[in-house]
């Protein structure tokens, strides 16, 4: 199953189990998506339960406020992350705070998703990863799967969840994993075992990160297309790393991240958007508070640079195997 | 085109500012009874001009006269007297109460009471308000209790809302009053949602909106009537035009169009227009609406037509921008004083029990506040914990909340 | 109210989708010349049935009918033409370069040449764009040199800037466009701010607004009216109306109303609404909108009604949600075609010289493509350098950027 | 001079010597700002120069990016900081990357101003920090000022700048410091020596701080409030520490900040939003990678709690001086 599959199967098994999921989205209803990641939900559960809106994210995300104070559950999508501005005071003033500033008589079950990253060729407005704007914010939890398994437990969790999510989904990793290597052609999921995603209801609780791989000389704290990143520079220099799939950002699995980095004394923080009080910023400063004993060597941060995503560069700019093997490099030499 | 020259800023001003006499000439007011009442199933197109006239029910007499009259029996006018003066009152006691210091901040509604008051009784329990912070009336008119909305004001340990909120921002889900933001106009969008979702549901509950002349130029207004005209779901929109944002007269929100209620007309929306002064107007429209909203008709947006006598709030001063007697200057009147006149006129009210009310009510809100001041005030007796900072943020506390709030000492 | 109804959610849908036969008999087209014109100061409020009618000029027959004919003279609609065709080709040209691998993503501009190239026409040095990525011809017609435009294209070495962008969004103060965004809606109110710039210093120079109709549904649109109708800048808003916006037909944008030229009416601004596949009637309306710019008489909104004939990018399949044929069917026709049979009317062209101006176009298209791809494709050639990714993001680089760029090797 | 004078003065001595210096925002024009930062500007420089806008933060903010691109240097005013996410598309995506995307073509010389912080018991929506919402973006500069003289200098030089500035004023310095110490009266700035401000030009430039009061057992970073709070903190507990005022958070004097730490060993950063992914986690990041081997125990973050900002609680909530003393006393204990 593609990671595209997956949210769709998430999707048709919320939206089975309980009457009051609907989906909602610009391209979302009679065509499924630019993505196709709602492709058939129309046909299959009515045009009131997943349907076309207007080009407002506003619009959207102020709707899908007030359906879920009213008792739905909606699943809305925004086209691409980077179009997710205009919605960003309805998601930072409004829904992030409804349950605290009513005590609880309002809530917003809401999901937000949105496809995020590079990597093809999309330029500054079809490539970016704004994670680091929600973490910031009190009262969201900010979600990002790195393949298809997690991406459809992830989507149930945060659907069943009772506070509003942001779903960020690579979108570079929809149909395989993208390890970085713009020159390889990338493995299909259907070739890859986290392809193989189960029916019906998955438990991938929100806030647990996963131990992608084990290692002992060094940490590798990494979320969505960055995981495949981390597993191939891990693989080409050779060194005894654990690499940590956050999974989630907030909450974030501070527990495993201590456990691990304890151990091995060394850490390196990756991800694509730009470093800059990017979300490196937050696990690089936890980290180093929480493990400064254990800490062999600064933590290091690879990020996409501080600049806008590029176009013809792309390649330049996104953070691929090579910086990462230099990094691990530098924190083992350290 | 020999005519061309150069471009300027038009900048819109108040043709009356501070120090000069009030001057309420230019604004054209239609007799009431004037302005006909199409059925609640009239398309928009046909209905233009109810968005360029005002609805008004009240005449100079003190009669219900014309098409909007309607048919309130004795004892709904007098309730509705009754909220109209004890939201007066309570909001006369609590600016009092902030010139104290016992409280932060408040926000008043004078000459503005027949909007929300009137409104709310047009509406069912399992209706729901996304109203602003001038709107406390739909509480009043639903019957809040008034210890409970002071238990806010103060944001003592009787606050519903564990003083996590500006004075005034209350929540009742049960009264149909949406929790308030702050953020000007992001609930407009959120009412057409939860419209939206009664219609997915096919309940029968409708949303109303609320927003301020000023914030009409705000993104969520243009959010709103895009979904609502879309979607067509039971909502109704209403504008509160008393004239002034803040320092800004309502020239420079509305540009150079002639109403507020006619950015309906390129929505496709139908919209009235409606003396925001008049009990009976106001109820009448929303009624209308209702009907509309009742019978799957769609959305209506309504602008009420008002004045806002006090300042922006307890932080403003608005002699410093516009003439200090204009509100008296108002021509469509007081509203409290224009009902108790209609009443009296219909022989169903008088001078005395009109006192008698008024010290009636005075009591109630004074004992009413003695009982909140007695739970405590902002800055003494029992009041929200530090603990209940951490709380609500989300459903369950997640492990970097509860360390903050340990690492706080709770 | 007995006839109380459970609401339900209205979600507009087209008549035919996919796999239907075209149908566009519910369109209303007014016959060309009906169309009253009037004078460029005429005041919003009498010429509101022009949002509801559609401006043509060019007949059946291809004649230039009515008041709004204009005296355009025969150079200039052979230019126009020229602009046209050329845009039509170099849209193939660069298409086939996509599906070559040679560029990333194309977006064409299929039955919609005319409205930027007539446009553009009414435009003088120093007036300002601020377009969408439909909007090509606005640089056609203004004589942008090909090549550049191509390298835009490639991102390639001759890129002016500096492969940073995606294909189409391109930049040219001199020939009055605005970089392009991506992000929909924002540059219309940009455009806005940039006319009270203008208006600000007193200078002669007007800016124009582009958005398609789903784009209206953004905040920006609403900020972009507000704003013109209360500076009154030398603006004009055009919003094409190419029925589709992705997947998704103009009735989920427009909603109940009756168009999108009606917008204007709620903000008391003037709005026409053109035949956009019409190049006499698109530059009538741009002249007459220009004129009330140079006469400081204010912003003019314009709806040009076209249709999409290609899919909304090289990322798109329209057979999935709209049939086929829809493009043939759509009843306002081809805009070069139009434009043809009116200059063979007039005896200001033949069959033979339109296909030897295709051939020299064709011609003229190659060569440029073929001096673009000489200097470099995306992923051949002479490419922007790496180092280039680090400039630009402040004028004057910050240590921080510094020591990236340095990271990164260069 | 108060701040709000110093800020006045800044914007006419700009006015006067540039006529291309515009003022707009709502209540700015003729009633001079809620908080009349722009008194007297319309009656001196005109209607044109200094005007009230419709309340759209959007709107103010899109048109000044079309007037900056004419050519214009609009400084527009936010009537509080927390309403600026109706704007924070055309800033983001537009102010920031204009200049990017157009190779330099098309500039956006503007300043956005906004009140920022609490302490005056606005509650949720008149009390946020949001710095680190525009530090995470490439193509802005992030400038926060602490008293009269820099909000001056500063101001002046964000208007000069020919990029766009984010100018956050902490509203609780309007009239005077604030030392977190909410039980004392605070001292007007007229009788603070921080409040003498020269007339005319004051050049204080971007990205420069300042070092705030010289010390060797630690460092705190402290910008706008929170450099009182630290000041009175460091008096308080009586400890040898020097205090960093930022002054621009953005580009960042990060060559300051490695002196004084590489110094003294032992950091400890400050600021009023909340904590997780706020620009201590930014600076924290970086202090540990720069001066790994220098520091002596890890860096410490005092910030606002991970909540909405309470209105009643609001003491509580404030990151005062007890807060920081006790991380000074754990930094130079560890
Ligand atoms: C998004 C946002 N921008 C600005 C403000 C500051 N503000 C509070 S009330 C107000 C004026 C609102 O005027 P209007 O909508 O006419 O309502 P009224 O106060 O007259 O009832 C302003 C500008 C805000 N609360 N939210
Ligand atoms: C803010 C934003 N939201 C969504 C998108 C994705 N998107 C790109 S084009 C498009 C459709 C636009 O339709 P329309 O405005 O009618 O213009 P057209 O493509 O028909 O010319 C959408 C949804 C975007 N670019 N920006
Ligand atoms: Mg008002
Ligand atoms: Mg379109």
């Amino acid at each position: 199953m593609t990671m595209i599959e997956a949210i769709r199967d998430a999707h048709v098994v919320a939206m089975e189990r309980d009457a009051n999921v609907v989906a909602m989205g610009e391209d979302v209803g009679y065509f499924g998506g630019v993505f196709r990641c709602t492709a058939g939900l129309q046909k299959r559960f009515g045009v009131e339960r997943c349907f076309d809106t207007p080009i407002s994210e506003l619009g959207i995300v102020g709707t899908a406020i007030g359906m879920a104070a009213y008792g739905l559950r909606p699943v809305v999508e925004i086209q691409f992350a980077d179009y997710m501005y205009p919605a960003y005071d309805q998601i930072v003033s409004e829904a992030a705070r409804l349950r605290y500033r009513s005590a609880g008589e309002f809530t917003c079950p809401l999901v937000v998703r949105m496809p995020t990253g590079g990597g093809i060729f999309g330029a500054q407005t079809h490539s970016q990863s704004p994670e680091a704007l929600f973490t910031h914010v009190a009262g969201l939890k900010t979600v990002v799967p790195s393949n298809p398994r997690d991406a459809k437990g992830l989507l149930l969790a945060a659907i069943a969840d009772p506070d509003p999510v942001i779903f960020l989904e690579p979108k570079r990793l929809y149909n395989g994993p993208f390890d970085g290597h713009f020159d390889r052609p990338s493995t299909p999921w259907s070739k890859h075992e986290l392809g193989e995603v189960e029916d019906g209801v998955i438990e991938v609780p929100l806030g647990k990160a996963h131990i992608a791989r084990a290692g002992a000389a060094a940490t590798l704290i990494a979320y969505g297309t960055m995981v495949h990143v981390a597993h191939s520079a891990v693989d080409e220099c050779g060194a005894d790393v654990e690499v940590i799939d956050l999974r989630t950002l907030l909450p974030l699995d501070l527990e495993a991240i201590v456990a691990s980095v304890n151990k091995t004394g060394r850490c390196i923080v990756l991800h694509e958007a730009t470093l800059t009080s990017g979300f490196g910023a937050e696990l690089a400063a936890l980290v180093q508070a929480e493990c400064f004993y254990a800490l062999e060597a600064p933590v290091l941060r690879v990020a996409g640079w501080d600049t806008p995503y590029p176009h013809a560069q792309e390649h330049d700019y996104f953070p691929g195997p090579a910086r990462v093997i230099r990094a691990i490099r530098a924190v083992l030499g350290g | 085109m020999s005519d061309e020259v150069s471009p300027r800023l038009h900048v819109p001003a108040p043709a009356i500012r501070a120090g000069d006499t009030p001057d309420f000439s230019h604004v054209t007011i239609p007799r009431a009874g004037e302005v006909r009442r199409p059925a609640p199933d009239c398309g928009a197109e046909e209905m233009r001009d109810l968005a360029f006239s005002i609805i008004r029910v009240l005449n100079r007499q003190g009669e219900a006269v014309g098409p909007w009259a309607g048919a309130l029996d004795e004892d709904t006018l007098r309730a509705g007297l009754r909220d109209m003066m004890m939201l007066r009152t309570y909001d006369a006691r609590m600016l009092t109460a902030q010139r104290q210091g016992k409280i932060s901040f408040y926000m008043q509604h004078l000459g503005e009471e027949a909007i929300s008051c009137a409104f709310q009784r047009a509406l069912r329990q399992g209706d729901m308000n996304f109203p602003t912070y001038r709107q406390a009336g739909l509480l009043v008119a639903a019957g809040y209790p008034l210890v409970k909305m002071m238990c806010q004001v103060y944001s003592n340990d009787g606050d519903p809302v564990r003083g996590r909120q500006l004075p005034v921002f209350y929540s009742s889900k049960e009264h149909g009053f949406f929790s308030i933001s702050g953020n000007l106009a992001t609930q407009y969008v959120q009412a057409v949602g939860w419209a939206m979702a009664a219609a997915i549901r096919g309940e029968r509950h409708l949303a109303a909106g609320w927003i301020g002349d000023g914030s009409t130029a705000e993104s969520d207004f243009h959010g709103a009537l895009v979904f609502a005209s879309t979607y067509k779901p039971p909502v109704i929109l209403n504008i509160v035009n008393n004239q002034w944002a803040i320092s800004t007269f309502q020239g420079i929100a509305r540009g150079g169009a002639g109403t507020f209620a006619a950015r309906a007309h390129g929505f496709g929306l139908p919209a009235l227009r409606v003396d925001g002064n008049d009990y009976l107007a106001v109820h009448a429209a929303a009624q209308w609406a209702a009907e509309r909203a009742r019978r799957d008709l769609g959305p209506t947006l309504i602008e009420f037509v008002t004045y806002r006598v006090g300042g922006h709030s307890t932080s403003d001063d608005p002699s410093a921008y516009r003439p200090k007697e204009e509100g008296r200057a108002w021509p469509l009147g007081d509203p409290i004083l224009r009902l108790k006149a209609h009443l009296i006129a219909r022989g169903a009210w008088s001078d005395e029990r009109h006192a008698q009310a008024e010290a009636e009510i005075a009591y109630q809100v004074a004992a009413a506040q003695k009982e909140a001041e007695a739970i405590g005030t902002l800055h003494g007796g029992r009041r929200p914990s530090p603990r209940d900072m951490f709380e609500d943020v989300f459903a369950k506390m997640p492990p970097h909340l509860l360390r903050q709030r340990h690492e706080m000492g709770y």
